[in-house]
């Protein structure tokens, strides 16, 4: 029992990531009917804008110590970071820990532009191209983004911790009368977990109570009817692209913690949102939410090793059966709608 | 650079060695009337570095060929010379190699085996490359060192830990300077036994490819001959980024010592996700509970930051060892790249020399004539002390680092430090041992 | 018996019944219409005669066999061919290779692996969809993308097809929508022509009175799911209930 | 001739021509030039790459070309096809033909299996689907099946299925007796045995195994034109344009698409068991879905739905990625040496992250130009061309008749 408490915890958890990321690249589907293959980058370069920030922060005014060596026999090296000059070496020590939280605000603008200009400097032109042609150009695109990352990174991963208070774990299991130990979860996962549920509401909240959100939910059901009551349908999808792009680069920054960030985490990722998505049904919302944190749990489920001893290397493979299954019972996945993308 | 083969006198050299007609039908080779593979005619000799350099060991890749590169240098005369100087043979002089001009072809191994084969073909068949060395993980070795048989051409392996390269998949015209799984887990266990006592019970997480079962066995094998019990042994899937559903049972099953059997991406995450987990913070069975990650890599290490901090693991060779053949080679990589050598980059230096002194040795490029003067083979003075390349195996017989993460590093290089260095003594085996047979050496291949 | 028998057909969704208890039969070789206003339920009682659909209740008797339960491209091989409202045509193919198609498909039945014969040596074939392209008048055009065809002459090409597998029941549904009147009376004419020279039933779905009153034969009113009245088109004309339900508002049209 | 029609001739015999010269064509530079070294790319295994690339992008091309279902997880039956080939080397005999019939019929089977299950959804779920299993076969090979110590070993995992001394291969008896392995052979012809031409300052090399796979790509190719022209072939092009009218034409669409599938499943098993008869060691990478990824941007690059496009776009990207892979800084200055020293470093310092470790970034630019500008591929590209130096020639440019599939 206590097992499977534990598995539901990782499911919820891992389940969150991929609701995230489904979430926005459903968002872009639904309203701009595009099949965005470099939704995993903007991922991506959500993590590399912690990353960035935390280097950012880093920076450092160079002494030297005469009295150390470095590797080579030289004098050392000390570095001190400019904002703990500008304000004070405990002030700046913390901002410098709360660097990944902070990369949230340094994010949103960034995730935005990248977005922007993804939008009106390529996907715009691919609105009335075949969807595959959608699928290869963002695919490339993908490529080239994270071979840019790559080139200014490198391909190691990079660490970029959550902040002190965050490090460490709850234990659950004696609160819940459970021995000690039995059920732990680390707080910056609790942390994602509650941060995702807001996203999320929010992105929903945006599109149910605010006037924007209504075309946007109205352009989404019909585009054509939207584009003939004079509304611009085309400054409002560049914006929902922004804002999707934010979304999967928030996932990003905050997940940074969790796994460090590398190059190719987007690519990692992408195969799994896209089976996300269309398990929960290509333009469904709460469709790419609701398969997001299923397959999290079913994946949590299938590690676990008296599942994997009946069944060995069912984890190697869950997802991609259990969307299997469901494709084929479902055609329109968990919640999607009837005609969207089947020709 | 200035100077260009596309010259008058370029032409006029290779249409003088070409003359019309149909060979014989030969195997990758350019003359029939060669003795061997691709031997070298003209005034120079070709070396392939097969490493990877897309994917996720690019930055290893990029390490091995900056020592390549820094190799090359010193055996054409330039540079410091680095640990040429130190080399207890001294038959190079920096003339190169026979008195041949060493250059180079570079290539992709993508770390994976069939991308690096390709690569490799193309090394001999094109470039007429007559040593292939490089790569990052077992699989890509033991399907090189495969490829380099059947071609008559030397394998200098580079970054492999799997017993196979050297157990059952070993080749005549294979070798491998670095240390394997075997090696990593008879260093590890005597110091784990004194740190952490013998009645410890160990859960281990495995990367499900080749190496992560021949390292969980090696080191399985270790420690419960010094009296450990394994709890269990997990097998995750090689793409997994997200390790948690692993870990979190880790703490509830009774085990006090977690051992990852991961590298690279694989062992950043799963020990990242460990320490998030607070296994360290935890009192099991009364005792500390422990993390262990047999194969240290500091680049890789670099990737888990603080988590890295008190874990043990063992590795081929360090920067801050302090022998005249390490430190020679810190200062000549230093000074050239600014930044201290990796041990891939350690390791592929060392294979370059070594293939470039048994060919002077040898007195040809003669792949059998290489293996000759190699087997058996002792040497000193290439950091790791004294080593030997054994006849049997062709697996490389030296000291052992045993290290651990450092709680205070002084700069962003400084991750790790050597705990202990286990003399070959205690981790050398017999080349019929279990853990390696399997697999015949078979003999030299020169191609032609 | 005609050679069309719907007997007491029920088709509900969810809350909404679409069609009632529909009774109908189509005389063999007759031109037969089905009007109503809209939403009565003309679409869905097409639908369930070509397999898209499956009624609820009742039962759907061609030439004296079910069509009940069988898939589109089966019931079209029993000898019913659909012309839709927009023409459904293969638009990035030829005018000949869209003719051929249908051609194919009636000598070679509903899959043929013929991978390896070359299309323009079967003489059989290709006479037969010339011989079809040059009746609609469009063998000049037999070269063009089909896409590229002006609204009548995809029509016209949609009606060839059909033709050319010699169905026996002709299903048009609304075949002169959203077309000029000069298209629309050409299309009248073709298909006068049509079911004047050959042996064929046809039955149509219409809004436009002018073709409805123009071809049919009997016509039979739908209203709300269920028929209203079926006679023949002098009668329809003076029926009160059809006036009161359906011609009222559109008799100017007719 | 051979029952094709004049441009369909013309275009085999220019394949053909093209097929057989290859040596020639793929070296123009001497040999020992600096030119040669990198752009050369007359040697056995990237010639045999282009062929057996080919064969693939060929059958490709007939799924996704003709009727318009793309399949994301083909490198699938590339590797069951690898797998195939390797085992038939180990148990039968290393002569390729057992090993190629095998290669196909088990791609065929599972082509067969796994189409009927996702042909059962269109557009992008019918995409999910083969990628799903695709990634399954790429995951249990790589793991599961590939465990050496265990009792269904039958891929070894990320080393790949090899050949050893002591496998049985019971039609050829004995190993070799000095040690070696045996070598894939046809008949009395191993794969790897090569004749080298020198003329002058350039050296051709004329390859068995690039040969035998060269006359089957061009058996592939002759099948691939027929069925273009077939009524088969176009009724799978009926099914891209219109699947409606096609069931109300009373033509059932699941058989059709369905045979298009497993042939396309079989010319992959085809190509895999080539690539393992060239050279014998089959990884599981070659079933990861990038390489499924990687085949959709050969056929989109060359044209899809053209008969010439797959074998340009598989020539291609596979030159492309051998040729950039090798480029380091060294061979870069050793280009650019007639520049300003100033110049020259900073040309270089640009060009450094294109080439070397930087090609999947330009691959994935060229890619992305051709996508964005060419929609019809390379092969669009060149009827441009042709079109405007046409146009230079003679006013006349009405080419209005429409033939389908160039």
């Amino acid at each position: 029992m206590d097992q499977i408490l534990l598995q539901i915890l990782n499911g919820l958890d891992k389940g969150s990531a991929y609701a995230l990321i489904a979430l926005g690249l459903t968002l872009i589907f639904g309203t701009l009917g595009v099949v965005n293959f470099a939704h995993g980058a903007l991922f991506m370069i959500g993590a590399f804008c912690a990353v960035t920030l935390q280097r950012i922060l880093n920076i450092s005014t160079v002494t030297t110590d005469p009295t150390k060596t470095d590797f080579l026999g030289n004098p050392a090296t000390i570095k001190t970071p400019v904002v703990e000059t500008w304000f004070g070496p405990e002030m700046g020590a913390s901002i410098i820990d709360w660097s990944v939280p902070l990369a949230i605000l340094f994010a949103i603008p960034i995730m935005a532009a990248v977005g922007f200009i993804m939008e009106r400097g390529l996907i715009k032109h691919f609105y009335k191209r075949p969807h595959a042609d959608q699928i290869l150009v963002t695919f490339g695109l993908a490529i080239v983004l994270q071979e840019v990352i790559k080139a200014f990174y490198g391909a190691n991963p990079i660490p970029t911790p959550a902040p002190e208070a965050f490090r460490g774990s709850f234990d659950f299991g004696t609160y819940l009368g459970y021995e000690a130990n039995a059920i732990i979860y680390p707080y910056w996962r609790m942390v994602y977990f509650a941060f995702s549920a807001v996203i999320i509401a929010a992105v929903f909240a945006f599109l149910q109570f605010t006037t924007f959100g209504m075309v946007v939910r109205a352009g989404m059901a019909d585009r054509e009817t939207v584009g003939l009551l004079g509304i611009n349908i085309d400054k409002r999808f560049t914006i929902m692209f922004a804002i999707a792009a934010c979304v999967a680069g928030l996932a990003g920054v905050m997940y940074a913690p969790i796994n460090s960030p590398n190059y190719h985490m987007g690519m990692d990722f992408l195969v799994l949102s896209f089976v996300v998505v269309v398990v929960g049904g290509m333009g469904s919302l709460p469709g790419a939410v609701l398969a997001g944190f299923m397959l999290g749990i079913l994946e949590a489920f299938a590690s676990m090793n008296q599942v994997k001893a009946i069944f060995p290397g069912i984890d190697q493979i869950i997802i991609y059966l259990v969307a299997i299954i469901i494709i084929l019972t479902r055609p329109r996945g968990l919640m999607g709608r009837r005609g969207v993308m089947e020709e | 650079m200035s100077t260009s083969n596309l010259t008058r006198r370029g032409l006029i050299k290779n249409s003088a060695i070409a003359g019309a007609g149909f060979a014989a039908p030969t195997i990758f080779t350019a003359s029939s009337a060669a003795a061997y593979t691709n031997e070298p005619t003209g005034g120079s000799v070709t070396l392939g570095f097969n490493v990877p350099q897309s994917g996720p060991y690019a930055d290893e890749g990029a390490d091995e060929l900056r020592a390549y590169e820094l190799a090359v240098e010193h055996l054409n005369g330039g540079g410091d010379g680095g640990m040429m100087n130190t080399f207890s043979s001294k038959e190079l002089t920096g003339n190169g190699i026979l008195g041949k001009k060493v250059e180079f072809v570079t290539g992709d191994t993508q770390t994976k085996s069939d991308a690096a084969r390709a690569s490799a073909k193309s090394m001999i068949e094109k470039d007429g490359a007559v040593m292939i060395t490089g790569g990052s993980s077992s699989g890509v070795a033991i399907a090189v060192q495969g490829l380099c048989q059947e071609a008559g051409v030397i394998f200098m392996a580079g970054l492999t830990h799997s017993n196979d390269t050297t157990g059952k998949d070993k080749k005549a015209n294979g070798f491998r300077h670095f240390f394997n799984g075997y090696m990593s887990a008879a260093a590890l266990a005597p110091v784990l036994e004194s740190l952490y006592g013998s009645d410890r019970n160990a859960y281990h997480l495995t990367a499900d490819y080749t190496w992560g079962w021949t390292q969980e066995e090696s080191i399985a094998a270790a420690t419960e001959a010094m009296g450990w019990n394994t709890v269990n042994k997990v097998r995750t899937p090689l793409a997994s980024t997200d390790f948690s559903s692993y870990i979190a049972p880790v703490l509830n099953s009774g085990a006090d010592v977690l051992v990852l059997n991961h590298y690279g991406g694989n062992m950043v995450n799963s020990l990242t996700n460990a320490v998030q987990f607070g296994l360290r913070d935890k009192i099991v069975n009364g005792k500390n509970f422990e993390i262990v990650v047999p194969l240290y890599s500091r680049l890789m290490a670099k990737g888990a930051g603080a988590n890295v901090k008190g874990i043990h693991g063992s590795t081929n060779w360090h920067w801050s060892l302090q022998d005249e053949g390490s430190k020679a080679f810190v200062k000549s990589f230093g000074t050239k790249y600014g930044f201290p050598p990796s041990q891939a980059a350690h390791t592929v230096y060392c294979q370059t020399m070594l293939y470039a002194d048994a060919a002077q040795r040898a007195g040809t490029f003669n792949p059998c004539g290489i293996v000759e003067a190699l087997e058996g083979y002792e040497f000193d003075g290439l950091g790791n002390g004294k080593t030997l390349y054994r006849a049997d195996d062709h697996q490389c017989f030296k000291d052992v680092l045993v290290v651990r993460g450092k709680e205070n590093p002084t700069s962003e290089f400084d991750l790790l430090e050597v705990v202990e260095v286990t003399p070959t003594s205690q981790v050398i085996y017999e080349a019929d041992h279990p853990m390696f047979a399997g697999g015949a050496l078979g003999s030299c291949n020169p191609g032609a | 018996m005609g050679i069309l028998e719907v007997k007491n057909v029920g088709k509900r969704f969810g809350g909404l019944q679409a069609l009632g208890d529909v009774n109908l039969s189509v005389a063999e070789n007759s031109v037969h219409a089905i009007i109503g206003p809209n939403g009565a339920g003309k679409s869905t009682l097409l639908n369930c005669l070509v397999g898209k659909l499956i009624p609820d209740t009742g039962s759907v008797m061609f030439d004296g066999q079910s069509v009940l339960g069988r898939k589109p491209f089966e019931i079209n091989q029993m000898g019913i061919s659909r012309v839709f409202q927009t023409p459904e045509i293969f638009g990035d193919l030829s005018v000949l290779e869209n003719m051929l198609i249908p051609c194919f498909a009636k000598r070679d039945g509903a899959f043929h692996l013929s991978a390896f014969k070359n299309m323009l040596d079967d003489k059989e074939i290709i006479d037969r969809a010339q011989h079809m392209l040059e009746e609609m008048k469009m063998a000049d055009k037999h070269g063009m993308n089909a896409a590229s065809l002006s609204r009548g002459d995809k029509r016209r090409l949609e009606i060839g097809m059909c033709l050319s597998q010699e169905p026996r029941l002709l299903l048009l549904d609304e075949p002169t929508a959203g077309m000029a009147r000069a298209d629309t009376n050409n299309t009248i004419d073709l298909l006068k022509q049509i079911s004047d020279e050959r042996d064929i039933t046809i039955a149509i779905i219409e809004h436009d009175m002018h073709v409805v009153f123009s071809l049919a034969e009997r016509i039979t009113v739908l209203a709300q799911g269920t028929p209203l009245v079926e006679d023949t088109p002098d009668n329809i004309k003076g029926h009160p209930k059809v006036r009161e339900a359906y011609l009222g508002e559109t008799q100017d049209a007719a | 001739m051979l029952k094709l029609n004049k441009r369909d001739t013309m275009l085999f015999v220019i394949v053909t021509a093209m097929v057989f010269l290859a040596p020639f064509l793929l070296n123009p530079f001497p040999q020992g030039s600096s030119m040669a070294q990198m752009f050369n790319a007359g040697y056995p295994d990237l010639m045999q790459r282009f062929v057996i690339f080919g064969i693939l992008v060929i059958g490709f091309n007939i799924l996704f070309g003709l009727t318009g279902y793309l399949s994301f997880g083909h490198a699938a039956f590339l590797g069951i096809g690898s797998y195939s080939a390797v085992w038939m080397f180990k148990l039968l005999s290393m002569n390729i033909i057992p090993a190629l019939i095998l290669s196909m019929i088990v791609a065929g089977i599972f082509s067969l299996v796994i189409g009927y299950v996702s042909l059962r959804r269109s557009g992008i779920y019918f995409s999910i689907l083969t990628l799903a299993f695709a990634q399954m076969s790429y995951n249990l090979a790589y793991s599961v099946l590939g465990n050496p110590s265990s009792n269904y070993n039958l891929t070894n995992g990320e080393t790949g299925l090899q050949l050893a001394l002591n496998d049985p291969r019971v039609l050829d008896g004995a190993a070799a007796a000095n040690g070696a392995l045996p070598v894939t052979k046809l008949f009395g012809l191993a794969m790897r045995d090569s004749y080298n031409l020198n003329v002058g300052g350039w050296l051709f090399t004329f390859n068995v195994g690039y040969y035998v796979a060269g006359i089957l790509m061009l058996i592939s190719f002759y099948i691939s034109i027929r069925i273009f022209r077939s009524p088969f072939g176009m009724m799978l092009r009926a099914v891209k344009s219109n699947q409606q009218r096609m069931n109300y034409t009373g033509l059932n669409t699941k058989p059709y698409t369905l045979a298009a599938f497993v042939i396309s499943g079989m010319y992959a098993g085809l190509a895999g068991g080539l690539l393992s008869s060239m050279d014998p060691l089959a990884g599981a990478e070659r079933m990861h879905w990038t390489a499924s990824g990687e085949i959709v941007i050969m056929a989109i690059l060359g044209g899809v739905g053209t008969l010439i496009g797959p074998i340009v776009g598989a020539g291609f990207n596979e030159y492309f990625k051998n040729i950039l892979s090798k480029i380091n800084d060294g061979v870069l200055h050793q280009w650019l040496s007639f520049l300003p020293d100033g110049l020259e470093n900073f040309i270089v310092g640009i060009l450094h992250y294109f080439v070397g470790k930087g090609w999947h970034l330009t691959l994935g630019l060229l890619f992305m130009m051709v996508i964005i500008f060419l929609p019809g591929g390379l092969v669009e590209g060149g009827q441009r061309l042709a079109k405007m130096f046409k146009r230079k020639k003679t006013d006349d440019g009405s080419d209005s008749n429409n033939t389908p599939a160039e």
